[in-house]
């Protein structure tokens, strides 16, 4: 791919992006959240219509659709599995095998011959794909309550049923055990190995990129800043910017505002908690604390885990094991909207405003259900607004026309609305320039000063960690380490955590 | 020129139904191929009330209340009990409502036609000028139909409950987020699709008489009219239903009596091959 | 749930005339009503066998099948009068229109989803019974054309008991063929369309051509259904192609559960139709046991009867760890 | 393989079972016993038709229970059973064939619509079984002639338009006339034969409006005739379509005079059609007197039917239920014809020796309410009745004409 530009409704997903893949190698493809992994993978299949630059396979240059991609030779998997549930995960494989075989309607409906010996070896060649990938459980039996894990593997053998010569993986660790983790590296050397099929793997698990890939390419903000092997990687000082927070370690951080708190009381306490969707367990035993008047940084590279820990706070998904207490009281399977009535208020990564709506609406529905008189609401429109200067001046126009920056205000305005006595931040910072992030500080601390408590998960560490009291770092679904901010910022642990070892 | 208000009056009709259509799709998701049905079950209780001597005002609040109530009805059925079907299912769920209601009718009412008194003014006539008469229930036909759409338009635009409604229409997850019981708004979205449905049925019922099969007469160019808004702008519907009104009339003086659903169909393929999100509305096609 | 593709000691066809031969077999034991009765089952069969691959295996809404019906009814009773041939030359003719027309409003499918196909093929079926009513005497006008007496070569003339049998016939050799095409690679793709139309497309499944195919295959043994029905009725009159036709043809699909097994699209009939045609109390409230038992369907069992059988058996069975 | 073990069982079971089938003998004339006589009837008691099936059912059994109580015919008590068709020609099929195999009767008493009755007359045709309909007016019932069809009180459209054509023309004195009909079958096949009858009296057809029954708005074929103003009016659909058309026609001034068909011969015309139903003549085929009279036997009747049915179906009594009773004694005065051990044969011959036959009038039914207009039939004419009454409506509802040259 050469200089692509792809942009949906004024936000720039690929920038002149660039890539090269050699043939038969590994090649990663890493980046922060929002940094147009996924987006680059679907220009490639023609998903996505691309506004610029071209595409090269094998020395030509071509204009691919979906339903063309098993000429050239392609095949790719899905973020999340996209697995036919009304088939077994035997036909699952053989329909990958749909482009080569010619058995039409007649021959399907006499089982000719023709159509015969095709299923048979069809058969054989899905049935040995599936355990190469290492699915051990019985082929006839239907996909639809199988675990994450066995979906991912028979999405994998599926693509490689139609003799891919490039395989592109979006994820494919996500929702994975360790153990399913290590059979997928050794079975992804063995298919670039044996059957000399290049693979491009996008990947939020750095460690295993690096463990796996010949080269890797580093993008943020749509562009590529980086490419190289692992080990140059792992130390290129953009890419680990990109990931921890700008000029992360030498930054001069803002003086510490260490408020001196007596013995802190707990407001929100989550008690081994265990939650995921659908089949899948994402978070498993976690256990963590808010006090009053503390903000308290959940730090962990993306996939960890922690939108789903926020959401799960929140109500949806319900929790499967453990408990979520609020003020002493336990509010596991209450409705959002009762939660939320109760005073937590969360900022979620995106969808969090009424794109359609005015600004003024947006506050107006903050306070649904809340008897306020017309001075009293009056009088938090204008906190909102002296909180927000920039939103005073977009007052009447519509939510989506805001830019990042401004959203996030209107956002967390939103749930101000409500008087919350705890803030939640999803990853406030993804998307907004440097000097928003700073404004975004202050205005997180001055709240913490009037007494709100505020958990803040984020992946970039740096504007977080001066003015976070505790922090937990997350990983896997598990809190793995918890202690003040700037002892785990700079720990060697939390840079290994997220872009693992650096290899001799 | 009686020609073109007879076509606008059972415009207006087709946009009550379309209205209903829209409001209940939008904010769930669902297409409610029953709402023929409640539109009769709103005539029926109209024209028993009208023939127990009930006082006028009972006689237009009672069906509306119905309406309200059947509403919430559809809301359990669809929302609570099959919750966890796929969409092709609520859509089949509604067609099994539909047979139900018009069976029950049938068997309590049998298909001969109840006589239906227009509201308030009985049965006069309203001469324009140039010696054409129109019913006066055209004339309240068209009238309701705009006030409904202005009170529609109004709720919509300045009250919070209205606002919250379509919060919820653009994006459920927002909405509950911002803090909105979705379930209540969606509640409210079908209760009032079921009064809007109501409303057409009392006003359909002096032009053609109550009987079980009434609304399914109406509901395909209702289909239309909703289709032309995109099933996402009440103005898309309430304009389609009257531009479908007025066409299906001048073509039936130019083509003849029966070549109306020919037209009508052609009409329908045509809004949804060329502008599947409607002409009206500025919104995508929500995906399916 | 269904399983890979089973060994056959034998090519299907040969299973498919032996389910055949039983089904005409099983006709001779009946007393003349319940004979006849079985024949519109058998009909009824097929057009639910072509309704369930579009519905429940590629999942396409669409209320147009009595059209094809009627298309089929009138459209060989229609030749044989015009041009005084037997059945086994009006018959295929009839099949092959049935089939293009669906394969023309499958194209219209492309472009639609979810319930906008259902309304487009509402009016499909509006504007098919207006040609009905208005085709003069070309469809009989209102009453539909009266079936003359055809004759085959071996057996002579087609009397009732002729047509229940080959209808009979043809449901059992449909249920083995369509078994046969929705386990083969052509009901994979429409299954994988139905799931996950993106990644179908990613693996090389020409989404477009298989749709128009499900609309296509579906039409065609719809009107075949339709010659039989107007065999066996003798008379081809709109009121057999309304829209509550649709609704019912559609409540046996969900109430057979709509999965891509055979046992559905019988099951389905057998209950709704061979049932209350038995117990006649029914009568009066036929119209309310059907809107009835569709609902409660729909909310106790969302995939029907053999899709519920099909989930007890593998939650049997992983239950039991085999 | 799960799908095949299913059906493999079924075609075993088949197989066995084929084996032991042994046809069973009828015994004598079918439905005919030592102290009763089985009669089928098919009518149409649910879907939209349920009106005339519910009514039509009513007066028929009315008939039957004062035939049984006076003895019932030649010694034998007379039994029925009612086949519901539904309406619809599929309907009309099974009800005739459950009648015919199943229950078994000796003969068939038909109330079905035009739809449902104009399909099994084939069937009946190529079976050779007795079948008296009474309400089907469709021409295909006595088109190809069969021994076996009878058609009661209903008037063929050939008569209606006669008829028609001559009170347009001898009582309208009408020079030009105008139609509007519905796209109904039976409204259809009546225009054709009127068009010539009208002709011979030098009457010109100088508009033809159609509209799709059901239709709500008349708008366009109001202002048609209008424009076309002819001296009288020919309309034809359901009576529901009467009561959404009258007014419109009405509101936009046409003051041409309005005659409608038989079928607009019905109480529901003027329920629904409200004032603007003053002066619309119609067709009535059903008694000697209206429906809505109270006096004479028409009262009668209507007492006797309050009495035998203390909370009848909504909607009747109606039309269709003098329609039942009368027919049935008709049907009734066949069977006694028969003798002691009746055949369809010999019904058929005592049925073609009814002239001028009105029950009530008769020897043998004299406890019988004459309502029913004359009923004559002979053999190679099963044609009932020819005659239609004119009615138009006066103050709210329908009445008859008296002084009308016939």
């Amino acid at each position: 791919m050469r200089d692509v530009d792809v942009s949906f409704g004024g936000v720039h997903a690929l920038q002149r992006f660039t890539i090269s893949i050699e043939k038969g190698e590994i090649h990663g493809l890493i980046g922060p959240n929002g940094a147009g992994k996924t987006t680059a993978i679907n220009t490639l299949c023609g998903v996505v219509q691309r506004q610029g630059g071209e595409i090269e396979v094998d020395g030509r240059i071509v204009n691919p659709r979906p339903r063309r991609l098993v000429e050239y030779g392609i095949g790719r998997t899905f973020q999340k599995p996209a697995i036919f549930t009304d088939l077994s995960a035997l036909e699952n494989v053989l329909v990958g095998a749909h482009a080569q075989s010619k058995a039409g309607l007649i021959n399907g409906a006499l089982s000719t011959p023709l159509a015969l010996s095709e299923e048979r070896d069809h058969t054989a060649r899905a049935i040995d794909l599936l355990r190469a990938v290492g699915y051990d459980r019985d082929p006839n039996e239907s996909a639809k309550r199988l675990a994450f894990g066995a979906l991912r593997q028979i999405e994998v053998a599926r693509t490689l049923m139609s003799e891919p010569r490039i395989l592109l993986l979006d994820e494919p660790t996500a929702g994975l055990t360790g153990a399913e983790i290590a059979r997928l590296a050794a079975m992804l050397r063995a298919v670039c190995d044996e059957r000399g099929v290049t693979i491009l793997l996008v990947e939020h698990n750095v460690p295993f990129v690096f463990g796996s890939c010949n080269t890797v390419t580093a993008m943020h903000e749509g562009s590529r800043i980086a490419t190289g092997t692992p080990a140059q990687i792992r130390v290129n000082e953009a890419v680990v910017a990109s990931y921890l927070g700008p000029h992360h370690g030498e930054r001069a951080a803002p003086a510490p505002i260490e408020p001196e708190v007596g013995e802190v009381t707990r407001i929100l306490e989550v008690r081994e908690l265990t939650s995921g969707y659908g089949s899948t367990t994402i978070i498993r035993d976690a256990s963590l604390h808010v006090g009053t008047g503390e903000i308290v940084a959940l730090l962990g590279r993306n996939g960890a885990g922690k939108t789903t820990l926020l959401n799960t706070i929140l109500g949806d998904p319900r929790p499967r094991g453990g408990d979520v207490v609020w003020n002493g009281r336990s509010i596991r399977g209450l409705s959002m909207d009762r939660i939320v009535a109760a005073g937590i208020g969360l900022v979620p990564q995106q969808r969090a405003i009424i794109a359609r709506q005015s600004v003024d609406d947006n506050l107006q529905l903050a306070t649904f259900g809340i008897r306020l008189s017309k001075r009293q609401y009056a009088e938090r429109v204008e906190e909102m607004m002296t909180r927000f200067p920039r939103l005073a001046e977009r007052r009447t126009s519509l939510g989506g026309s805001l830019s990042g920056g401004e959203r996030q205000m209107l956002a967390i305005a939103k749930v101000l609305m409500r008087r919350p006595k705890l803030l939640l931040l999803d990853e406030p910072s993804i998307g907004l320039a440097p000097t928003i992030v700073d404004e975004l500080a202050k205005i997180v601390a001055t709240l913490r000063d009037e007494g709100l408590p505020v958990m803040i998960a984020e992946q970039n560490v740096t504007w977080v960690a001066p003015i976070a009291r505790r922090a937990y770092l997350i990983d896997g679904g598990r809190i793995i380490e918890e202690g003040p901010p700037s002892v785990l910022a700079e720990s060697e642990a939390l840079a290994e955590r997220y872009l693992g070892s650096i290899q001799a | 020129m009686n020609l073109l208000v007879g076509g606008i009056a059972i415009g207006a009709v087709y946009a009550l139904v379309a209205i209903g259509l829209t409001l209940i799709f939008r904010a769930t998701g669902v297409v409610n191929f029953a709402q023929g049905e409640m539109l009769m079950a709103g005539a029926y209780a109209y024209v028993l009330l009208t023939q127990s001597g009930a006082g006028p005002l009972v006689q237009i609040l009672g069906p509306i209340a119905l309406g309200a109530v059947i509403g919430l009805v559809f809301f359990f059925v669809t929302r609570i009990l099959l919750r966890r079907a796929p969409e092709i299912s609520i859509v089949i769920g509604t067609l099994a409502i539909s047979i139900l209601m018009q069976a029950a009718a049938r068997l309590k009412f049998t298909d001969n036609p109840m006589r239906a008194v227009p509201w308030l003014f009985g049965d006069r006539d309203v001469s324009l000028g140039s010696g054409t008469t129109i019913s006066i229930n055209s004339v309240t036909v068209v009238v309701v139909t705009m006030i409904v759409f202005g009170a529609l338009y109004w709720t919509f635009r300045r009250t919070t409950y209205g606002k919250a409604m379509r919060a919820v229409a653009e994006d459920p997850v927002r909405a509950a987020i911002t803090g909105i019981p979705v379930n209540r708004m969606l509640a409210l979205s079908w209760s009032l699709g079921g009064v809007v449905a109501a409303l057409a049925g009392m006003l359909l019922a002096p032009i053609t008489g109550v009987y079980p099969a009434m609304g399914a007469g109406v509901l395909f160019p209702a289909f239309i009219a909703a289709a032309m808004g995109g099933f996402e702008s009440v103005f898309g519907a309430l304009f389609g239903g009257i531009i479908l009104g007025v066409v299906q009339t001048y073509a039936v003086v130019g083509v003849g009596g029966v070549a109306r659903d020919g037209i009508t169909f052609a009409l329908l393929v045509a809004v949804l091959i060329w502008r599947p999100q409607g002409i009206f509305s500025t919104v995508t096609l929500r995906t399916h | 749930m269904t399983k890979s593709l089973p060994r056959f000691p034998c090519s299907p066809l040969v299973y498919g005339t032996l389910l055949g031969l039983a089904a005409i077999a099983f006709e001779f034991t009946l007393p003349p009503y319940p004979r006849f009765i079985f024949g519109q089952f058998a009909v009824l069969v097929i057009i639910t066998l072509g309704v369930n691959l579009l519905l429940g295996v590629a999942g396409l809404l669409s209320l147009a099948s009595p059209a094809f019906v009627g298309i089929g009814a009138n459209l060989s009773t229609a030749i044989m009068l015009r041009a005084h041939v037997p059945i086994l030359v009006s018959i295929p003719i009839s099949v092959i229109a049935g089939w293009c027309i669906g394969w023309v409003l499958g194209t219209v499918s492309l472009r639609l989803a979810g319930f906008y196909l259902a309304m487009v093929t509402f009016g499909f079926l509006d504007v098919f019974l207006v040609i009905l009513n208005e085709g003069g005497d070309y469809t009989g006008g209102g009453y539909g054309l009266i079936v003359p007496i055809s004759t085959l070569p071996i057996i002579g003339n087609v009397t009732l008991d002729v047509v229940i049998a080959i209808s009979a016939f043809t449901a059992g050799l449909m249920i083995v063929l369509v078994g046969q095409v929705q386990r083969s690679r052509i009901g994979r793709a429409w299954l994988a369309i139905k799931d996950e139309p993106i990644a179908a497309e990613i693996q090389g499944i020409d989404v477009p051509r298989m749709k128009t195919l499900a609309f296509a295959v579906s039409s065609a043994l719809a009107t075949l259904a339709g010659t039989y029905q107007a065999l066996l009725l003798g008379v081809t009159n709109p009121s057999a192609y309304s829209l509550n036709v649709a609704v019912a043809h559609l409540t046996y699909v969900v109430v057979g559960g709509m999965t891509a097994s055979v046992v559905g699209p019988v099951v389905g009939p057998f209950i709704l139709f061979v049932m209350p045609e038995t117990f006649r109390a029914i009568g009066q409230y036929r119209e309310v046991f059907y809107g009835a038992i569709l609902l409660l369907v729909l909310i106790v069992a969302p995939n029907g009867i053999t899709g519920t059988i099909s989930d007890l058996m593998t939650r049997g069975r992983a239950r039991l760890g085999r | 393989m799960r799908g095949y073990r299913f059906f493999a069982s079924i075609a075993l079971a088949a197989l066995i079972a084929s084996l032991t089938y042994v046809p069973a003998r009828a015994a004598g004339a079918q439905g005919v016993s030592a102290k009763a006589i089985l009669v089928g009837v098919q009518v149409s008691l649910t879907g939209p038709a349920s009106t005339v099936g519910q009514g039509f059912k009513a007066g028929t059994q009315m008939a039957v229970d004062e035939i049984n109580a006076h003895g019932g015919i030649n010694g034998r008590h007379i039994d029925v059973v009612y086949e519901d068709d539904a309406g619809t020609a599929e309907g009309g099929i099974s009800a005739v064939r459950r009648l015919m195999d199943q229950d078994k009767v000796f003969a068939i008493f038909g109330g079905g619509t035009s739809t449902s009755t104009a399909s099994v007359i084939p069937l009946i045709q190529q079976s050779k079984f007795l079948y008296y309909d009474s309400l089907a007016s469709d021409p295909r019932v006595l088109q190809n002639y069969s021994p076996y069809v009878f058609s009661g009180m209903t008037v063929v459209r050939a008569d209606v338009a006669a008829y028609a054509a001559k009170v347009l023309g001898q009582t309208f004195k009408a020079h030009t006339v105008g139609f509007l009909s519905s796209d109904e079958a039976f409204c259809t096949t009546v225009l054709p034969f009127m068009i010539p009858r009208l002709a011979d009296q030098g009457i010109r057809v100088v508009l033809q409006e159609k509209f799709k029954s059901g239709d709500t708005d008349f708008t366009a074929q109001a202002s048609a005739i209008k424009s076309a103003n002819p001296d009288a009016m020919y309309l034809c659909g359901l009576p529901a379509d009467g009561g959404r058309l009258l007014p419109q026609l009405k509101r936009a001034g046409i003051t041409s005079k309005l005659l409608g068909d038989t079928v607009f011969g019905d109480t529901v015309v003027p329920k629904l059609a409200g004032s603007a139903a003053d002066g619309f003549y119609a067709l009535w085929i059903n008694s000697e007197q209206f429906m809505g009279e109270k006096t004479g036997p028409m009262g009668d009747w209507k007492t006797r039917f309050a009495k035998a049915f203390p909370n009848p179906p909504p909607n009747t009594p109606n039309s269709f239920s003098l329609a039942g009773y009368a027919d049935f004694y008709v049907f009734a005065e066949g069977l006694r014809r028969a003798g002691p051990d009746p055949t369809q044969d010999k019904m058929i011959d005592g049925l073609e020796h009814v002239r001028n036959w009105t029950a009530g009038k008769d020897a043998y039914f004299t406890w019988a309410v004459p309502v029913g207009l004359p009923r004559t039939f002979r053999n190679g004419d099963h044609k009932g009745n020819r005659e239609c009454v004119l009615i138009v409506v006066r103050n709210g509802d329908y009445s008859r004409v008296e002084n009308f040259g016939t």
